[in-house]
């Protein structure tokens, strides 16, 4: 074993972006549980279509945490869209890679939104 | 990351440092005595001197006559040389076997080799502290019940089951007892007489010893067979070319604890009780996991609510500082442990579990850096935690 | 008695002295990289890379993928696992295992406890060379039979067998073929491909490694099932916490293999040769036990008429010599070699057996005062010997 | 393993007392065979009711030689009743001990002697 996290998984857990709460967020949205071993909130606040704001709060490994960190720099200022694109593989992708065993934590956050997004817009 | 020289080790559940003096034991036994113990000529008789002198000294770190001590690979192997070769030769006698739920792997795992191939488990419950009642096992208790095997210290919360007891009552029903007394061996005095143990599992590498190499203590008389077969090694219950090194490592290893036990345990009980007082009195909605006082002198394992105890660890290793969540092996899952579970410890704090545990070798110098370092890490990954919930 | 310096050592097939670059790699795993590889810091890390550099290493020297390499405590536990483990876990295609009469007591009394179970074993004769026939292989192949396990080369004797050949016939009938390999690894290059292997055998000590460690290797997709249980190490195979010294030792004597072999056979096959020719040109009555030349580089087996074996040993260590009767485990026994017996070599040559086994470091110089010694030395025993008749 | 002979059986092995044959002997007993992995042949010569001579031929390992040696050490010059009492216990007691798995070796001379005066007595 050993954490198998390369340099940019390590930054984005020892400083994640975007940690919080939105007061005032169009859309919040909690995925995942205690049980499973983790857990996100994704706050959001779209604005023409984009992403305005996004901020998270993550109860997880630091893949979770990392990913989740990742994933909002990824979709802030994106049209919504856009956003959507933006799967697990993606936030893989572009962190360079996680250990076999840690890929599932990426698909966090993207489900998280992608929920969101789909509460929002029956909402609508 | 701080350079491998600054790094403090806090996981000795999982695995020691080699004390310089058992590496002195053992480098002879490479490349100069390097005999099978088996061979005739003076290399031969050099390397059975050498084991014959190590099984001396296990058995009296245990209270054991010699012939009664039986060199293994490890813990592991120990505990399925106990738990299958007794109840494959005693099959006559019974099928029936009482462990606990809080065992290790190597205890579960073969007992539930056993049931797939016909043999009966009772899994003991434990208290919220880890501790198996003793009204429980009499309760368990057949007339074919052949074996109780209930570890001496648990290697997660370090809380230590009445043994003596469990033995007596054992063998009030006719029942063997064996001990998982990997994680106890070295940090608690055990005599196989005193404790009534029937069969007792140590592992070289808990104890400042080489990895590759335990031991299983087997009273005169009881009735076992091996699992693995070849040239009739360790009198038939193990075969296999000697590991004469890793022997000799493991004989020093326990000539060091019969000598310095006392000290040592006195040294650890002040680190783990200052770094169990601190952390709880420093970072608040934080409990202590096990038992407060039978308690393993090296363990200190806490939970900090709506932490994720991986993160912690990831956490503490970009300091420097080695720590587990409980075991290495359960490490492996993202399930909270089963030992926790069992002690009925909801999944909040169970997945927010750090465990330290102390060799004789930290210092409090070590205690007190480390005390600085986790009220502000913990509260990091609170504020960023989505369980976490200020009052 | 020479002095411990002075000591020539001729029983590399019993075991042999680690390689000194072999210490070097080990050292600095006992107490500076000491973590458990299943730990998540930094520690474990350490661990880590170093047992999967090490598998690498070891699947290299046998042409297997690393995935197909588990560690385990020696050859004796990786015969018991291939032969156990695979039968087994393969009950419901049959109960049939064919090995052969020559086999080590690793294999021999594993299908012996397998036969306790229910299993059936056919044990093949071998000729008067030690040789299998794979005309009788291929008669006592039944549709039942799971396993064929034949010895790459055989311990006592030097006798390699054509294990290509025994491999392609168990898969022409769908069986498996493991080969004990322990004696042949490092003197024999070995291809699992090439070879027709499913599962081979090797083990750390007989090359110039630690002992304690050994290696398996399973064809990918083998159904084969564990003997010992536990935190589920070795993908599931051999649970245990990592012996790394010993791993890394391991995969540091398979380097040396990987690059030296060739070198050492020639090497090893001249001392051989020479050896050989000698003796039986200068003491009478005297016959090679063995092939001529499918033969162990490293095994010279020479029986003395009307000279017991063990006196001769005796002889010899009182000279500084260490050499064997045969193997070290039927050192043990006083009736002759199974081994010996097989090849139906009569009793009066078969307990006359003496056993030298080189290894690459032994030297011209070293055989050239071995050859001094013999000549007056057997004809010392055979002056007191009731059995010896000058013609 | 390895040897655990004392130095008394060593020196016996190595420079062992009447080794050979009596061509004169008035008994030759053999016993053991090559299959058992020892065989010794015992010649004796007596002379007023005492053992006036004896030589041995062993084939066998070093406690069977060291112990022959010894016994016909022992036996030389005894009545046949004395030399009747040296068992196999006074030659292990004389030699200093013998490993365990060795101390059936030291049978085999006196066994010999045994057997030599009864067929012996017999044919007088
Ligand atoms: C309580 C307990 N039993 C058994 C074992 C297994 O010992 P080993 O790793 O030596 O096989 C361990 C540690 O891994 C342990 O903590
Ligand atoms: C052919 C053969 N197989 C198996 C073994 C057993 O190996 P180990 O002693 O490492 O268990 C040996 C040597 O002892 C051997 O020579």
């Amino acid at each position: 074993m050993g954490f198998e996290f390369n340099e940019k998984v390590i930054d984005h857990f020892e400083n994640p972006r975007n940690v919080g709460e939105l007061e005032d967020a169009d859309i919040v949205e909690t995925v995942g549980s205690p049980v499973c071993g983790d857990m996100l909130t994704l706050y959001i606040k779209l604005k023409d279509g984009k992403v305005n704001d996004v901020k998270f709060k993550t109860f997880g490994c630091g893949a979770a945490i990392a990913t989740s960190s990742l994933f909002t720099e990824l979709i802030k200022g994106k049209t919504i869209e856009e956003a959507l694109k933006v799967t697990s593989d993606v936030v893989v992708d572009v962190i360079g890679g996680l250990p076999e065993k840690k890929v599932h934590c990426s698909l966090l956050a993207p489900d998280a939104f992608k929920q969101a997004i789909e509460k929002y817009k029956e909402k609508q | 990351m701080t350079s491998e020289i600054d790094r403090i080790y806090l996981d000795n559940s999982a695995t020691t440092a080699v004390d310089r003096k058992v590496i002195n034991a053992m480098l002879p036994f490479f490349d100069v005595k390097y005999g099978n113990a088996s061979s005739l000529h003076s290399f031969g008789k050099e390397a059975t001197d050498a084991l014959e002198s190590s099984r001396r000294k296990v058995a009296t770190a245990v209270g054991a006559m010699p012939k009664e001590v039986y060199f293994t690979a490890g813990g592991t192997e120990s505990n399925n040389i106990a738990l299958q070769g007794v109840m494959l030769k005693n099959k006559s006698r019974g099928n029936h076997i009482i462990t606990s739920s809080i065992e290790h792997p190597a205890v579960l795992e073969t007992c539930e080799f056993l049931e797939t191939i016909g043999f009966e488990v009772t899994y003991l419950p434990v208290d919220k502290m880890g501790i198996v009642s003793l009204d429980d096992l009499d309760g368990a208790m057949t007339d074919k019940t052949v074996l109780v095997s209930i570890m001496h210290a648990n290697n997660e919360v370090g809380t230590i089951q009445p043994i003596r007891e469990i033995g007596a009552l054992s063998h009030e029903h006719g029942a063997l007892f064996h001990t998982d007394a990997v994680q106890s061996f070295g940090k608690i005095p055990i005599d196989v007489e005193y404790n009534n143990i029937d069969l007792l599992s140590i592992s070289g590498h808990k104890v400042h010893g080489p990895k590759g190499i335990g031991a299983l203590y087997v009273r005169e008389g009881t009735p076992i067979q091996p699992i693995i077969y070849g040239g009739g090694h360790e009198r038939g219950l193990r075969s296999s070319t000697e590991n004469i090194p890793g022997i000799v490592g493991f004989g020093k290893a326990c000539e060091l604890i019969s000598t310095h036990l006392d000290k040592d345990i006195i040294s650890m009980t002040k680190l783990r009780d200052s770094l169990i007082k601190e952390i709880l009195d420093s970072v608040p909605k934080t409990k202590l996991n096990g038992h407060p006082t039978k308690r393993l002198c090296n363990n200190v394992n806490i939970s900090f609510e709506a932490v994720e105890g991986e993160a912690l660890v990831l956490s503490l290793d970009r300091t420097g500082i080695a720590a587990s969540t409980g075991s290495a092996c359960s490490s492996k899952n993202f399930t909270a442990s089963h030992v926790l579970l069992s002690m009925k410890i909801p999944d909040i704090m169970a997945l927010g579990s750090l465990r330290f545990s102390l060799s004789r070798y930290n210092t409090q110098d070590e205690i007190s850096y480390i005390l600085d370092k986790i009220p502000p890490m913990v509260q990091r990954l609170r504020d960023m935690s989505s369980l976490w919930k200020e009052e």
